[in-house]
């Protein structure tokens, strides 16, 4: 039941007190550290259940396609690749379209073998529009696939 | 010995009337240098007193301390493309920025500066009238603000304009009745009680302790003539786009921005000069400039915080505090004032 | 109550649930508004292929009840309440633009969100999502709709 | 004066000009979905964004040189997108932020959204993420600072 709670009507102030008031609240900051953190040179402090890159582990992976299935923004498509892998007799692996990725993790929650894994990697700004991470540049860090 | 002389003695080989020429031309050249120098420190330090106030940091990439921060700020208004609306009028649109600007740079000749040690005098103009010159003066800038915002064409514009005429005319009646007051104590001291110079050196006690009344109403109404928060209903962000200025793009909205923080220095400057004593200083009469300087300064920081703490008042409030309190309490003010000068004058 | 319903349920949260017959609609709700349930909080629409079920949400402000009235059509055509609850107004023209459902007596009863000469109603099952529409603005700040992606967004 | 000094001094300007730009983006007060939540906070005291230059979010487009598309683009927002950006004068620059803005993302089968800003704009810095975090949209306006000075091509 919504019920209506009863308030008192504020008591009048005498004029210019509240003014000074908030003034005092606001000039009280000027004895205080700054809580900035220095971002390009100081790491920022990154929650650990804050996942954003998709990571791949190309020697686990045995292509099993269920992350391609689980997507919901059709991000994850199988890619051929010649590699030796017992493990992965299709040779077929996942690449991700980071442009329509949405950082579900249904992905990570169904791998049978956890081939598909979230880093905390979250400096992946472009000047292209190409976010299509192939098979290899999955399996790199970021900075590695930028060169 | 002033500054006018300094720079005429250098030029005097080439004869008398030449060098006081080029002495004008450079003390003119000077002056408006300074001016654009005291500005640009102002934002800088209005932009790092903000940081520090929101527990930031501020500009520091460009420069220690990000001190040319205003020079690559500067540098891009300058570069930027100049976008003129097709239905403007278009000489008003141009001339208005450079009114602003000129208003400000008039209304600071005006003021004494009181002695810089072995410079002297650093007073430009000397008029025995320079009250009601500046006040003459600082009545320009309302008038190019409403230029640019009728100019341009854009309701936003037009509405921005109107709200600070509205506030110009219902606080510039307080002030100066304010000021009245300080003429009328004067003149019991002084022959001349309309120049500023003589107001300054009138005040064996600053004016602010026997004026308190008139030194609130004059800080308020020059808070309220800067037109910054919370009294920006001219350039209000949320509801106008941003008032007379929607239109301007690159340096000449430059000279709008400068021409906001260049009313808060003006202001500060005049409550400091009219109340608090001005150039008088504890110690050598040499550093009045300096003293002037610190006074004005700290006002400028009351200024700032004010202008960060408080949020915006509702435009038909504000104007009712205008005329509905701060005209009454002058008035009262300017009575007081006529009794204690009644009282000076029987001691 | 005089009105046939045709059925009557719970929801799991306890509400009821009324079916009529559109015939009936308005005299339901007319009644509905006299016991005092005076905000129409929603109208949705239900696409069940063959015929199309109008879902209207009601609320007491003062007993603070609910109560939900069903009625369904098959030729897209439901009378409309905005006499009633002036909130319906656009509620029912939303209903229009997004299912299509045609509201008789509306006073204006025109698309809300998409431009007037969009194709289709998009919430419609046979919405057909590979025919690709876009939208630009004329001069005056009116919407259109057009096929040639040359010409719109 | 040989042409070759002409142009000396013209990259020496061109260079003063690109260290003026990019150290002096104003960004637009221009929100559309939930990544502006994640855009304010950029403005905010933990990631300061003033101490890159970006200090104040001017209102007027005719006084801002950034802006950062944050949120999904709908068909109906795109020609007033596309206003906006007119409005602003040259140099401008678009960031384009979260993968709605990118490609659609999980809008990419809908009937209503444009699928990417680059359709409607020209694009300078893709940040992607759904929303992307704040560390992330300062990294593109990083990129974004180099990409004006010449200096990445990521």
């Amino acid at each position: 039941m919504i019920g209506v709670k009863e308030v008192e009507e504020p008591k009048k102030q005498i004029p210019l007190v509240g003014t000074l008031k908030a003034m005092m609240v606001v000039g009280k900051h000027l004895f205080q550290k700054p809580v900035t953190v220095q971002y390009p040179e100081v790491r920022p402090e990154i929650p650990d259940r804050f996942k954003f890159r998709i990571s791949l582990s190309l020697d686990d992976c045995v292509g099993c396609t269920l992350c391609e299935q689980v997507c919901p923004n059709l991000s994850i498509h199988m890619n051929k690749v010649e590699r030796e892998n017992q493990r992965n007799k299709r040779k077929i692996y996942p690449d991700v379209n980071f442009g329509t990725c949405t950082v579900c993790r249904n992905c990570e929650e169904i791998c049978p073998t956890d081939a598909i894994y979230l880093t905390h990697e979250f400096e992946t700004a472009r000047t292209r529009n190409s976010f299509t991470y192939s098979p290899e540049e999955l399996s790199m860090p970021e900075e590695e696939v930028i060169k | 010995m002033n500054v006018l002389t300094h720079i005429a003695q250098f030029f005097s080989p080439l004869g008398h009337y030449i060098s006081y020429i080029l002495a004008y031309l450079f003390e003119t050249i000077f002056f408006i240098a300074f001016v654009m120098v005291v500005l640009v420190m102002m934002i800088y330090l209005f932009r790092k007193y903000m940081a520090r106030l929101q527990l930031r940091i501020g500009p520091n990439r460009v420069g220690k301390f990000g001190l040319l921060q205003l020079i690559a700020d500067s540098l891009k208004l300058v570069g930027k493309e100049s976008i003129l609306p097709r239905k403007r009028d278009d000489f008003p649109y141009k001339v208005a920025p450079v009114v602003v600007f000129l208003g400000l740079v008039l209304a600071l000749a005006l003021l004494p500066y009181g002695d810089f040690f072995y410079i002297g005098s650093l007073t430009i103009t000397h008029s025995g009238v320079s009250v009601i010159l500046l006040f003459a003066a600082i009545a320009i800038m309302p008038v190019g603000e409403l230029l640019a915002g009728v100019s341009s064409s854009n309701k936003y514009a037009v509405m921005g304009a109107l709200r600070g005429v509205a506030k110009d005319v219902s606080f510039e009646i307080p002030m100066m009745i304010s000021v009245l007051a300080l003429v009328m104590m004067a003149s019991g001291r002084t022959s001349s009680p309309l120049n500023l110079e003589s107001l300054v050196s009138t005040q064996y006690i600053p004016y602010g302790i026997p004026e308190v009344i008139g030194l609130f109403v004059f800080f308020i109404a020059m808070i309220a003539r800067a037109s910054y928060s919370p009294f920006d209903m001219g350039e209000s962000d949320s509801e106008l786009v941003s008032g007379h200025s929607t239109e301007y793009t690159g340096m000449r909205f430059g000279l709008f921005y400068m021409g906001m923080f260049g009313s808060i220095f003006l202001g500060s400057m005049m409550v400091s000069l009219l109340y608090l004593g001005g150039y008088n200083g504890p110690f050598s009469s040499d550093a009045g400039f300096v003293y002037l300087l610190i006074k004005t300064m700290i006002l400028v920081v009351i200024s700032f915080t004010i202008w960060l703490s408080l949020p915006r008042i509702r435009i038909d409030k504000f104007v009712n505090m205008g005329w509905k309190y701060l005209l009454p309490i002058s008035v009262i003010n300017l009575i007081i004032a006529g009794f204690l000068t009644l009282g000076v004058g029987l001691l | 109550m005089l009105v046939e319903i045709i059925e009557e349920t719970k929801g799991k949260d306890g509400r009821r649930i009324l079916k009529v017959a559109k015939e009936n609609l308005i005299e339901l709700m007319t009644e509905l508004k006299k016991q005092g349930f005076n905000h129409l909080s929603l109208i949705t629409g239900v696409d069940r292929k063959d015929k199309i079920e109008v879902v209207y949400h009601l609320h007491n402000f003062e007993s603070k009840k609910y109560i939900i009235v069903k009625t369904e059509t098959l030729d897209e055509r439901v009378p409309s309440v905005a006499g009633l609850w002036s909130s319906a107004n656009w509620d029912e023209r939303e209903q229009y633009d997004m299912m299509g459902i045609v509201f008789e007596g509306h006073p204006d009863l025109k698309r809300m969100f998409l431009p007037e000469n969009w194709v289709g109603h998009p919430l419609r099952k046979n919405y057909d999502l590979k025919k690709v529409q876009y939208i630009n603005m004329d001069e005056d700040g009116n919407d259109y709709a057009t096929f040639d992606p040359g010409d719109g967004w | 004066m040989k042409t070759g000094d002409v142009g000396l001094i013209t990259t020496t300007l061109d260079k003063a000009m690109e260290w003026g730009r990019s150290n002096s983006l104003w960004p637009l007060t221009f929100g559309l979905a939930c990544c502006a939540i994640e855009m304010m906070a950029i403005q905010a005291s933990n990631l300061d964004i003033s101490r890159f230059g970006s200090e104040i979010f001017r209102n007027s487009p005719r006084q801002s040189d950034l802006m950062i598309v944050s949120g999904t683009v709908t068909k109906k927002m795109a020609p007033r997108l596309r206003r906006i950006y007119d409005e602003m004068p040259y140099p401008k620059y678009v960031i384009a932020m979260g993968v709605c803005v990118i490609q659609g993302g999980p809008y990419n089968q809908g009937y209503s959204v444009v699928l990417g800003v680059d359709r409607v704009v020209p694009v300078d810095v893709y940040v992607p993420g759904c929303p992307p975090t704040p560390e992330a949209l300062t990294h593109g306006i990083i990129t974004l600072q180099k990409k004006i000075r010449n200096e990445t091509d990521r």
